[in-house]
């Protein structure tokens, strides 16, 4: 008896829809990025689990799995440096206030 | 069970070990040990002084660029480790596009030092 | 019927080997922060002209034991103000890593957890994972001290890690394996990486003295500046656990990676006749550089935290870089013979060695430069 | 004696982890709670691509997930102040909104997904390494290169950005 590809799929768009519940639902910024990289985790589920599937023997799907893990990071990096600055101008984290320090 | 698996399950379980091993520890303790909490006791400690406030507050963001420069080499580094182990068979052309490719981090290197990010004050 | 390592059969020997394993790596943890706390004191006192432990059992050698039993009996203070289940969580996960390290460090022929194809690449992710017990512990302390060192400690671990990893790789591009059995294997006779790729071992061998807060990078947890850093309001066994058993336990694994990637691992003289030799040979080579680790404390002074960082960034990362270019080059360029990466490697270490007191120099004179420039009128008058 | 009832079991326990450290992530008002957690569903998804067999990803997955973006994000959270009360959280209007939109989303595409890919099992094995330095080095080399772009391009930029209020500060201090 194996795990058949359907429920890593399933796993994978349960926790893609998780993370698009919070980005949808939460304010504060920081959780928003989390929620994003959530998102970002589980569309690398789906594509190692096809590529292990249907992937001949140079592994296409893990590769962009790997520039998945640059994009994540860069977006981490860039997202969190802009939370900061924009925190450094006025302290709110909330992105339903931020809309409100025009300038 | 194939090899691979296998492996993993040892590595598993010498986190599960190393889990247990640290509750036991401190469980022992908690049995042995003495527990009489006293208000004062039970105050942060920060030498010697009155405590003040919270220490959960606003930090200096310049901690934060060494963070940043950590994860972009970190990223450097997953591609570094399989060029290593097949760069011999990836022959000239996998050195020069590795040698592009830090060589375009070093430009953020080198700005990152040139901007005065590089200095923890 | 198939017959495994010394004659016994396989599917006997998977468990036995995972029991060994495990039990070898507990007994190095747990005995070995014993024996490093006491050796670590002793080795101080000689240095510095003192006698040491010396009233618990012959020559103080029960000292550690009994230090460790007052430990347990000790009072666990958990300070009002502390983060619940982050406060009791850090030390585990600032355990585990540790001792899942010794997964795929081989003490033998055969004697070893498993043999990962990634094996390297196993064991840098379990060094990135340490960072996170620290900075949790820093948070759920709840104390000034605590987060400013956890933040300073995370900051120098993840700094460090960069060139650590580097030094790996390099490995890596020589021996053109990840596993930790090839990179011993590779290793015959006398011939060992160290020869071949000094540089690497002391790019190694600077950072992992800063990811395991060795002097003279152990300040974050400097006692006389910040009260012990992040390890502030831990007391009692919650205490020994992060810092008696994990910290020397990553002393000993950075030790133990040392002696495999660099020194040969469990090869020495009668290991071909006599598997088990190996264990002895190991745990010596390893025991060498924990002793060279005490040397080098009881020798340096501590660092400023902007001289550690700018020291890695601006010293190790770009020296770790033109190192791995420097090797894959001319290991494309002569892939027949590895002496010319062990003369350019050599080179390297020169260069390093002779350019610290270099840069230093100017580096002390800009900054002289600067301070005439930014004196008052009054200063430079009187100066 | 066969060891197949392993496998599923490891599967049911790795998704429980994975979706519970989600949905607490959503869910939790403390945001270092949050972000532990997040770290414990990064983890499991790492128990799922060794379970693949993609060992070399469930490495690079813990290496930056777990070791860089958690810790990058522990900072974030440090350097803001955030406020405790539990409903300054969430939005109020959005959240029923919101719920309904991603269930009438996603209750079809998991089950259709569910049911359609069926048959037979991922190739379990490991030693995906050779394959896939291979792939990143020959076919998508050029993307490989433009990695390197984008990462300097975050790095310049997080820099600017935080560089940027660093000189505002020390202005302002000189001002006072």
């Amino acid at each position: 008896m194996t795990v058949p590809l359907g429920a890593y799929i399933a796993v994978s768009a349960v926790l893609f829809f998780t993370g698009c519940a919070g980005v949808l639902v939460r304010r504060n910024a920081v959780v928003i990025l989390m929620c994003v990289e959530l998102m970002l985790n589980a569309a690398n589920l789906a594509l190692v689990a096809f590529s292990r599937k249907y992937g001949s023997i140079d592994e296409r799907g893990s590769v962009f799995v790997i520039f998945v893990f640059v994009i994540a990071a860069a977006e981490v990096a860039v997202g969190l440096a802009i939370i900061l600055s924009a925190y450094r101008n006025r302290p709110v984290v909330d992105v339903d206030e931020i809309h409100q320090m025009k300038g | 069970m194939p090899d691979y698996s296998l492996s993993y399950v040892y590595v598993f379980a010498f986190f599960v070990v190393g889990a247990i091993f640290v509750t036991l520890l401190l469980t022992l303790s908690r049995l042995v040990a003495p527990r009489k909490a006293t208000k004062e006791k039970l105050r942060t400690y920060e030498s010697g002084e009155e405590p003040t406030g919270q220490a959960w507050g606003r930090y200096p963001t310049h901690f934060y660029v060494f963070a940043l420069l950590f994860v972009v080499f970190d990223v450097e580094v997953i591609f570094l480790f399989p060029w290593a182990v097949l760069f011999r068979s990836l022959g000239v052309a996998g050195l020069v596009e590795v040698i592009v490719f830090i060589g375009i981090l070093v430009v953020g290197l080198y700005y990152a030092w040139k901007k005065d990010a590089l200095n923890w004050y | 019927m198939p017959v495994g390592p010394f004659g016994i059969d396989p599917l006997i020997w998977a468990p036995l080997r995972l029991v060994i394993a495990v039990g070898l790596a507990l007994f190095l943890v747990l005995n070995g922060a014993l024996l490093q706390i006491y050796l670590e004191r002793k080795i101080q006192a000689i240095i510095q002209d003192r006698l040491g432990p010396y009233h618990v059992g012959p020559f103080g050698l029960l000292q550690t034991f009994a230090d460790a039993l007052k430990l347990i009996s000790k009072e666990d203070v958990r300070a009002a103000a502390t983060d619940g289940w982050f406060f009791v969580a850090a030390p585990a996960l600032v355990f585990c890593p540790m001792l899942a390290s010794w997964a795929v460090l081989p003490f033998a022929k055969d004697i070893v957890g498993t043999n990962l194809n990634i094996g390297l690449l196993y064991l840098t992710t379990l060094g990135s994972m340490t960072v996170l017990g620290i900075v949790i512990a820093g948070w759920a302390s709840n104390n000034k001290y605590a987060l400013v060192g956890g933040l300073r400690s995370a900051g120098q671990l993840i700094s460090y890690e960069i060139p650590q990893i580097l030094a790996l790789v390099s490995v890596a591009l020589v021996v053109g394996s990840l596993s930790m059995i090839d990179i011993t294997r590779s290793q015959t006779g006398p011939f060992v990486n160290v020869l071949i790729l000094p540089f690497s071992f002391l790019i190694y061998f600077i950072a992992a003295l800063a990811e395991t807060n060795r002097t003279p990078f152990d300040l974050p947890e400097a006692e006389s500046e910040l009260v012990a850093g992040w390890l502030t309001e831990y007391s009692g066994m919650r205490w020994g656990t992060m810092l008696a058993l994990s910290e020397y336990g990553n002393v000993t694994v950075v030790c133990a990676i040392v002696t495999t990637l660099w020194f040969g691992g469990w090869q020495g003289p009668g290991v071909d006749a006599i598997p088990l030799l190996g264990v002895l040979w190991f745990t010596l080579k390893v025991y060498a550089f924990i002793v060279v680790m005490m040397w080098i404390r009881a020798t340096l002074p501590r660092l400023r935290i902007d001289q550690l960082m700018s020291f890695c960034w601006k010293g190790l990362i770009p020296m770790a870089l033109v190192n791995i270019v420097a090797v894959a080059t001319l290991a494309l360029a002569f892939p027949n013979t590895l002496v010319p990466i062990a003369i350019a490697n050599w080179l390297l270490v020169v260069v390093f060695v002779a350019g610290i007191p270099f840069f230093q120099r100017r580096r002390l004179a800009t900054l002289r430069a600067r301070a005439r420039a930014s004196a008052t009128p009054a200063v430079r008058a009187a100066s | 004696m066969t060891f197949d009832f392993v496998e599923p079991v490891v599967f049911a326990v790795l998704s429980i982890g994975v979706i519970a450290g989600g949905v607490a992530v959503v869910m939790l008002n403390r945001i270092t709670a949050a972000a532990l957690l997040m770290a414990f569903t990064f983890l499991s998804m790492a128990g799922m691509f060794v379970l693949l067999g993609a060992e070399t990803i469930a490495a690079f997955q813990v290496l930056i997930y777990v070791g860089a973006i958690t810790v990058l994000i522990l900072y974030g959270v440090m350097f803001t102040k955030f406020s405790t009360s539990p409903r300054a959280l969430f939005f109020q209007k959005q959240t029923p909104l919101a719920a309904v939109f991603v269930a009438a989303v996603a209750v079809p595409i998991v089950i259709v997904a569910t049911l359609s890919f069926t048959g037979a099992p991922p190739r379990p094995g490991g030693g995906d390494l050779p394959a896939l330095a291979t792939s990143v080095f020959t076919d998508f080399a050029f993307p490989f290169e433009i990695a390197s772009v984008l990462l300097l391009a975050a790095m310049v930029g997080a820099i600017v950005l935080t560089k940027r209020d660093d000189q505002e500060e020390a202005a302002a201090r000189r001002r006072r």
